[in-house]
């Protein structure tokens, strides 16, 4: 029987029962699943997993990859091709281009991609809500104004956390609120005169403002527990991915009633994502088996039932939404707009604007400037050599 | 300089008597020397006296005032250990100063102090060294130095020399019965050489199993024990103990040994008090080595000395003197001879018995007859 | 030995200073059962409660739950079968490299000790300079040697790098005991005409119970606890404990069960936690007998 | 014959050790050494470009920050740990009643690794559900220990959870020492009339200094390979201030895909940590040898 | 049982000489003591003849198959400790049989020879006891009974009885003493013991500083020493040394000795031979302790007993023997006089010098000069 080794991190209990449909499809084909999760840091440590296997020339068969990452092993030559599956099933038409951009090498399909998460979310606690005027931002201005009132009603306005990732997420919303293209210019061309420039003075200024809005307790705190702020009415908001729902779906809580979720004002339309997506080695055994994977993985079925659990939205963009709620009903729509009107960009601080080391070279900067190291000027400034210096 | 008394001492660990009722008083001055086999308790006794360990029942007094719930240094004591205890990581000089600077003595009088006292050990070039870089020798003398300087009432010493080879420790013990001369401070002594606590004690006490068995001069210890136990463990070779009966013989009284292979040995008693009661009866007789000798070595003082021809076992020439060992009594006795003296192993010759030391004890309750 | 410095505490001492070292002890005490306690009242709270805040106070609600999940069903990946088969890889990792560590260290110590050779101080320096080496840099030439030895995700691997990077330490204790043993006693074996390797089984081996249950615990505790050479170096069915926790923990995007994790924390430390425990008397008996060097 | 083979036996049995040592720590050392010459960026590559990577690495703030954190981390853990370790093994040599119970609630927190106590030390320290929040819901509104969250203190607080997990065992080695040291002496500085306070500060703390070297080997490897602890407790932050090169070298090598700066940063850690040990090791051998 | 062989040995640590061209040879059931002061290479010696050290040069032959590189274990020799080396995880009866187990030898033959042994040495209700179980003493017995257990051609001792107390070392020796008469084994023994070199050896080697001083039998050793060196090494106490003058008198030659207060001492010398070159001046006069007695004490069979009044400066009395310490020739000089001698300190009295005794030598070569 064929096998595959599969390398991933996702193990919390939502995310693991997503995955065992996929486990349970394959099985069907006879193919058997060995399960190698490797959790911790967002990846980072599936990475280093992934790393020694490599070296060791016992790479797995699969592997959950995320943007740069995944063109960055493609650029080392040791993936499999999937054209064979893809042109079969016609990958091209469902997936949207920004998508394949991670999806493919050299004009050749190397990975299936999962699902995408769009990151520019916030999620609003609806009575503090309620209390503090009642209507969602949908400007920067309105915005601040609701965090204002927030606070008058004596709760903390903006729950966060502070790690690098996170600070960096909130980074991704305020720069796109700026325009579509001073996000493109800097976080994905890295134009060192936008990086340095006005605009980026600015960005780093709504960060201060943000930064204002947060307790005094934030750094460190993981992201769930911000949520669990929001969800218990310590805090009027988060800014954080559309992972972020389980949270409150697992507290009991409904959209629309209990919490409600809407696009960073200014972003609406817009939609920065990060992709999970599966990578086939180029191994020598087991390529049917890996094609029978990269196949189930782009099973639409698959897709709809995984991505319901997981709190994410369809790479393909022809699944039902039925099975959806209705900020996963928003979210595909919203994706599938901004892929037609090309407002869907690579989300810097997950790793799919820049490759990791100038991702972390701007986290780097960004939360040094959000725990108060630099004034926003000089952050700019440091952005620019930042970059310049992991390039 | 004080006296000592230690009046029905006892001492235990949990439900174990190490001490059981010690009294010993030794005057101004005086040394007294502990002896007896390990476990007995001398390191206790000398502990309780220093304060370092609480006493069970009893009282000691230093001069006229009892110590007993005084700290150890509030005693006026000093003590000299085996193992020297000397602090590694100070100098000798500061070795010999640290009780002084503990009590806040000013830098000027410690200095002095020290240096009298380097003075009378003769450690002066050895005052900036640490102990590690000491002989075996110096240690001892830093050891006693940190005691002297304290200029104490008493002087406790816990096997002081046992750690030296016997070259050194003959020397140093010159040394101390000189110091002692010299300071006149009491000192309570323990050791487990013979040749130690007989030279140095003014009086000596031997203790057994937490009892103490005899308590006098050395001279009365060696030459008047008063039980089996004490003749034993007094004296190197020790006394030999020879089964003998009491018989009547032409002049009076006399003591039967039988030998391993001649006819017995028959010895005339002259003091014939208290043994007369032993006729017929078994008894122990005492003699040390040093009585029983060729006739030519024989003291020529002693009125006492009667010869008789002996099988010689085994001869040990000992360079000073030359060992005899010969089956008397059912045992092994030990003769002490010149170091010249012709004997030769298998042969019989004739050997002097010096009858004024010989000693005799009940066979049932040990204890001394005469 | 038996007598420390407050010899005769009891008849001087005083009341007060006493009772003021106790306070101290107490509260140091206090200071190192903290994060103990914090694991485990709240492994026996609900979620709710643990998310309504208040880590200091005791659960409301007791409830075991979150340690039956730990072990038996709590999500390690795509099955839902808790840290019970990950102990035994973790097992299978760890006696076999403690024991082989410990084996070698005792060989290398007795003959740094009592078979020395020209040179033996430096091989000793180079073992002992071993033990500083940051784990992050062995990561990826460790693995092309695994993987050119075909070891590459077997417990094997795994028992042959913690088995190397064990040898400073266990050489290090080792050699400070066999230090102190009595040449003697190997000299009289010697002409008594045993072997070198008799020597060992017969003379050093039985005599070194104490230096064993120093270093085994070491061990023990050092390769039980580690993660990073078993998350690079393990397969898909040689996952130990730890890395098994850390999927359990350190989820990214998933909901995070604090009660479930803790409860899993508490699980994983355990095997440590009584080897410590039961054997901490002979540790310091085991550091005494090592003449502290070590 | 038999004889020349038996004078090989012993560094036969010393072979395997020596050459896994050998191969495992000194070459995988000398690679590092070679990596940090190259282009290496996300896998071992040949591309040589000499000591480019050194001068990027001192170039960046961060490598600073984590030598400064180093130096600050590792003084700290180690002086207080030894004094902390130290003061409890005097304490329990107080003929202390509880010391079978004490003993090992010092002890066990070195049996426990950082991925599982990071957790609860990072939520007790954090003001707002830990420690001082208890204290506010207690009733002592003033109280205020925000030292995980304040930039300039959090490796303060870095400091605080290592010396939790390793005085234990520290403590159990100067207690063995205690233990170790001559009741002659000590009954000798008690008759001279030293207060305990100075036999301990005059006498036995300084017998115990080969303790202090051997908890210095055991804490010195404990603070360079002080990994874990971090990321549980801080993950490097508030922003990047408690960063280790430890951290450093690894999210360069493997976060980053910047192998060549990783191992650049490795050797100078590797340079760094030899020149330390390696004269502490050498008089400890002088030392050893002359006894 | 052979003899052995030791020629022309050197030794080295690393460039440290330890042992610089020795010279011995003993018999065939020979008893040879190694003595001489700490660190002269006395253990590096008899470790050499084990195997196990290396010599560095020279040949060592047991019978006379020459032994150099031939493992311990090959060479036919059993070695006692000082520690007594008892394996400690086993007990008595295992420790007496390891070698032959080692050996392969069958459980019957073995439970045979430590029942042999075990008689021999009177250990048989020790078998089953730990080490840790045994006293001095039978520690002692059981480190014996291993080496006697293998029935070597060559035993070796390394201060068997130096861990032993006073009573017990004086048994023990007897005991070893026997047990040599007995097997007639060639022994080779190491001690820092006047009295177990000088009691127990056929043969004393001297050693000082890895070179051999002299090599003969005690009586050789203790009354014709070669040197200085050996005449203050062997014996205690000491030879006395003293600085003497070499005068002509009404007599002959005579020395001349000065004194704290009094004259000078004036002995005259019978053997002149060699001594007339010294005529006026300095020589050291070596008289041993017992040589310098009081009258009633000398020998009788000595023809050169002078006597001379002396001031006593101290006295110590120790049980069998008073030793009175005076001022001679510049130096404290002791007197070995009879226990009960009526001698007083501060007082002058008649002691009777030996001259037969008497030995010079040249204080600048530090040889004997006679
Ligand atoms: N702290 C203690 N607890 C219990 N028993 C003790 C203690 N100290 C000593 N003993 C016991 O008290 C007895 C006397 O011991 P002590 O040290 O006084 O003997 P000693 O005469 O000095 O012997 P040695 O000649 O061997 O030094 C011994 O049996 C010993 O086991
Ligand atoms: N392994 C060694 N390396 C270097 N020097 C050594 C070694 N073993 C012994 N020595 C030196 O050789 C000399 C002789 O040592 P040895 O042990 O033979 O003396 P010893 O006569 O037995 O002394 P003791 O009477 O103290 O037992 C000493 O100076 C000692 O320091
Ligand atoms: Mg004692
Ligand atoms: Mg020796």
């Amino acid at each position: 029987a064929s096998n595959v080794e599969v390398l991933h991190w996702w193990t919390s209990g939502g995310e693991a029962a997503a995955l065992k449909v996929l486990k349970e499809n394959l099985e069907g084909q006879g193919v058997t699943w060995s399960d190698m999760p490797v959790a911790g840091g967002g990846g980072s440590s599936a990475m280093t997993a992934l790393r020694a296997r490599v070296t060791a020339g016992n790479p797995p068969t699969a592997v959950q990859m995320l943007g740069f990452d995944i063109k960055d092993w493609a650029g080392e030559g040791v993936l499999g091709n999937l054209n064979d599956v893809a042109s079969a099933e016609g990958w091209d038409k469902v997936v949207p281009p920004a998508l394949q951009f991670f999806s493919k090498h050299e004009g050749n399909w190397i990975a299936s991609p999962v699902n995408v998460h769009s990151t520019n979310w916030v999620w609003i606690n609806k009575s503090i809500l309620d209390a503090a005027g009642g209507k969602a931002p949908t400007t920067w201005e309105e915005l601040v104004s609701l965090l204002d009132a927030m606070k008058k009603t004596g709760v903390t306005p903006l729950a966060h956390g502070g790690q690098a990732w996170q600070d960096a997420t909130i980074f991704d919303a305020v720069v796109l609120s700026l325009g579509d293209d001073f996000y493109k210019a800097s976080m994905i061309d890295l134009d060192p005169a936008v990086l340095g420039g006005e605009k980026m003075v600015e960005a780093f200024n709504r960060m201060a403002t943000l930064r204002s809005y947060v307790d005094d307790n934030f750094s460190g705190r993981d992201w769930n527990l911000a949520s669990a702020m929001v969800i218990n009415g310590e805090a009027g908001m988060q800014m954080m991915g559309d992972w972020a729902k389980g949270e409150f779906l697992r507290a009991g809580k409904k959209p629309g009633e209990d919490f409600v979720c809407i696009r960073f004002p200014g972003t609406q339309g817009a939609v920065t994502f990060n992709s999970d997506q599966f990578v086939m080695f180029d191994i020598k055994e087991g390529t049917d088996a890996q094609k029978k994977m990269a196949s189930a993985v782009m099973d639409p079925a698959f897709q709809s039932v995984f991505n319901v659990v997981k709190g994410s939205v369809p790479a393909r963009t022809d699944v039902p939404d039925t099975d959806f709620d209705d900020c996963g009903k928003k979210g595909m729509a919203d994706l599938s707009d901004a892929a037609k009107n090309s407002r869907l960009f690579g989300s810097m601080a997950h790793g799919h604007s820049v490759p990791a080391s100038i991702k972390n070279a701007i986290y780097d900067v960004v939360t040094a400037h959000f725990n108060g190291e630099y004034d926003a000027k000089t952050a700019a400034k440091e952005l620019v050599n930042a970059v310049e210096a992991a390039q | 300089m004080a006296s000592l008394t230690i009046d029905n001492l006892h001492k235990s660990y949990g439900n174990v008597d190490v001490l059981k009722g010690i009294d010993i008083e030794i005057e101004d001055g005086g040394f007294l020397v502990l002896v007896g086999p390990s476990g007995c308790g001398k390191s206790t006794l000398l502990n309780t006296i220093a304060g370092l360990e609480d006493i069970t029942d009893g009282d000691i007094r230093i001069g006229k005032q009892s110590v007993s719930g005084l700290a150890p240094s509030k005693r006026d004591i000093a003590m000299v250990f085996q193992s020297y205890a000397l602090y590694p990581n100070m100098t000798v000089a500061e070795n010999i100063s640290f009780g002084m600077e503990v009590r806040g003595v000013a830098k000027a009088e410690r200095n002095a102090a020290i240096e009298r006292v380097a003075d009378i050990l003769q450690i002066g070039q050895l005052l900036d060294r640490k102990p590690a870089q000491l002989s075996g020798g110096q240690r001892q003398r830093v050891a006693m130095g940190r005691a002297l300087v304290r200029d104490p009432q008493v002087f406790l010493f816990d096997e002081p020399l046992s750690n030296l080879d016997a070259k050194l420790r003959v020397d140093m013990r010159t040394e101390i019965k000189r110091l002692h001369q010299r300071m006149g401070t009491t000192i309570v002594y323990v050791t487990h050489d013979q040749i130690e606590a007989l030279t140095l004690a003014s009086k000596i006490a031997v203790l057994k199993d937490g009892l103490l068995q005899q308590f006098g001069t050395p001279a009365e210890i060696y030459d008047n024990p008063v039980n089996m136990f004490v003749a034993d463990f007094m004296g190197s070779p020790s006394m030999n103990l020879l089964e003998a009966t009491i018989v009547a013989s032409d002049d009076g009284l006399a003591a039967s040994l039988a030998t391993g292979t001649t006819a017995p040995v028959l010895l005339p008693i002259d003091k014939q008090e208290n043994i007369s009661g032993y006729l017929g009866k078994s008894v122990i007789l005492g003699i040390r080595p040093e009585a029983l000798t060729d006739p030519s070595g024989a003291d020529q003082a002693s009125e006492q000395i009667i010869e008789r021809e002996c099988l010689i076992d085994v001869v040990e020439p000992a360079g000073s003197d030359t060992f005899a060992v010969l089956q008397l009594g059912g045992k092994q006795a030990i003769a002490r001879l010149r170091a010249n003296a012709k004997v030769q192993t298998g042969q019989t010759t004739s050997l002097a018995f010096d009858m004024a030391k010989v000693v005799f004890f009940d066979p049932d309750t040990t204890n001394r007859i005469l | 030995m038996n007598q420390s410095v407050s010899a005769s505490s009891a008849t001087h001492g005083n009341r007060m200073i006493r009772a003021l070292i106790y306070a101290s002890l107490i509260l140091f005490a206090i200071y190192y059962l903290l994060p103990l306690y914090v694991m485990v009242i709240n492994s026996f709270k609900p979620l709710e409660e643990i998310r309504g805040g208040g880590m200091m106070n005791l659960p409301q609600q007791w409830t075991i739950d979150s340690w039956l999940t730990a072990w038996s069903s709590a999500q390690i990946g795509v099955k839902p079968t808790g840290l019970k088969p990950f102990f035994i890889n973790s097992i299978l990792m760890v006696v076999p490299a403690v024991l082989l560590s410990t084996f070698l260290g005792a060989l290398n110590g007795y003959v740094l000790t009592k078979w020395k050779f020209r040179g033996h101080g430096i091989v000793f320096g180079m073992l002992l300079l071993a033990c500083f080496i940051p784990f992050q840099i062995v990561l990826i030439p460790m693995a092309r040697i695994l993987g050119i030895l075909d070891l590459a995700g077997t417990t094997a691997g795994l028992v042959l790098v913690h088995t190397v990077y064990g040898l400073g330490f266990t050489t290090l204790f080792f050699r400070n005991y066999y230090d102190a043993f009595p040449t003697e006693l190997v000299r009289s074996a010697q002409i008594d005409g045993a072997s070198f390797f008799q020597i060992f089984r017969r003379i050093l081996l039985p005599n070194s119970a104490p230096i064993f249950v120093v270093t085994i615990i070491w061990q023990f505790t050092n390769i039980w606890n580690d993660f990073l050479f078993g998350a690079s170096f393990a397969d898909f069915d040689s996952i130990p404990m730890t890395v098994a926790l850390n999927n359990l923990v350190n989820s990214s995007t998933g909901v995070k069960e604090y009660n479930v994790h803790f409860a899993g924390s508490i699980l994983a430390a355990l095997p440590t936690l009584i080897v410590y425990i039961v054997s901490g008397r002979y540790f310091v008996r085991g550091l005494m007998a090592g003449s502290v060097k070590g | 014959m038999v004889d020349r083979l038996r004078e090989w036996v012993p560094r036969l049995v010393l072979a395997p050790s020596f050459l896994l040592i050998l191969v495992f720590v000194y070459g995988f050392i000398l690679y590092s050494g070679y990596l940090s010459m190259t282009n290496s960026r996300m896998l071992p590559s040949n591309d040589w470009i000499g000591v480019a990577n050194y001068v990027k690495l001192f170039k960046l703030k961060h490598w600073n920050t984590a030598l400064i954190n180093l130096g600050l981390f590792g003084f700290l853990y180690i002086a207080i740990s030894s004094c902390l370790g130290l003061l409890l093994a005097i304490l329990l040599d107080q003929k202390i009643r509880a010391e079978g119970v004490l003993r090992p609630i010092f002890l066990y927190p070195m049996a426990l690794s950082f991925i599982v106590t990071g957790t609860a030390w990072k939520w007790f320290l954090d003001p707002g559900i830990g420690i001082e929040a208890t204290m506010h819901a207690w009733g002592w509104e003033s109280f205020q220990f925000n030292w995980i969250k304040d930039r300039s203190m959090a490796i303060y607080t870095v400091v605080i959870a290592a010396v939790w997990q390793s005085s234990g065992f520290v403590m159990a080695m100067f207690l063995a020492g205690l233990r170790g040291v001559d009741t002659e002496i000590l009954k000798a500085a008690e008759m001279e009339g030293a207060s305990k306070f100075r036999i301990y500060r005059k006498i036995v703390i300084p017998m115990m200094r080969p303790v202090f070297l051997s908890a210095f080997v055991v804490l010195a490897h404990l603070a360079i390979k002080a990994y874990d602890l971090v990321i549980a407790l801080t993950g490097g932050g508030p922003g990047r201030a408690t960063e280790l090169p430890a951290t450093f070298m690894y999210s360069y090598t493997f976060t980053r895909n910047q192998m060549g700066v990783g191992a650049s940063s490795a050797i100078i850690m590797l340079v760094m940590i030899f020149s330390i040990i390696i004269p502490y090791l050498y008089s400890e051998m002088k030392s050893g040898d002359s006894k």
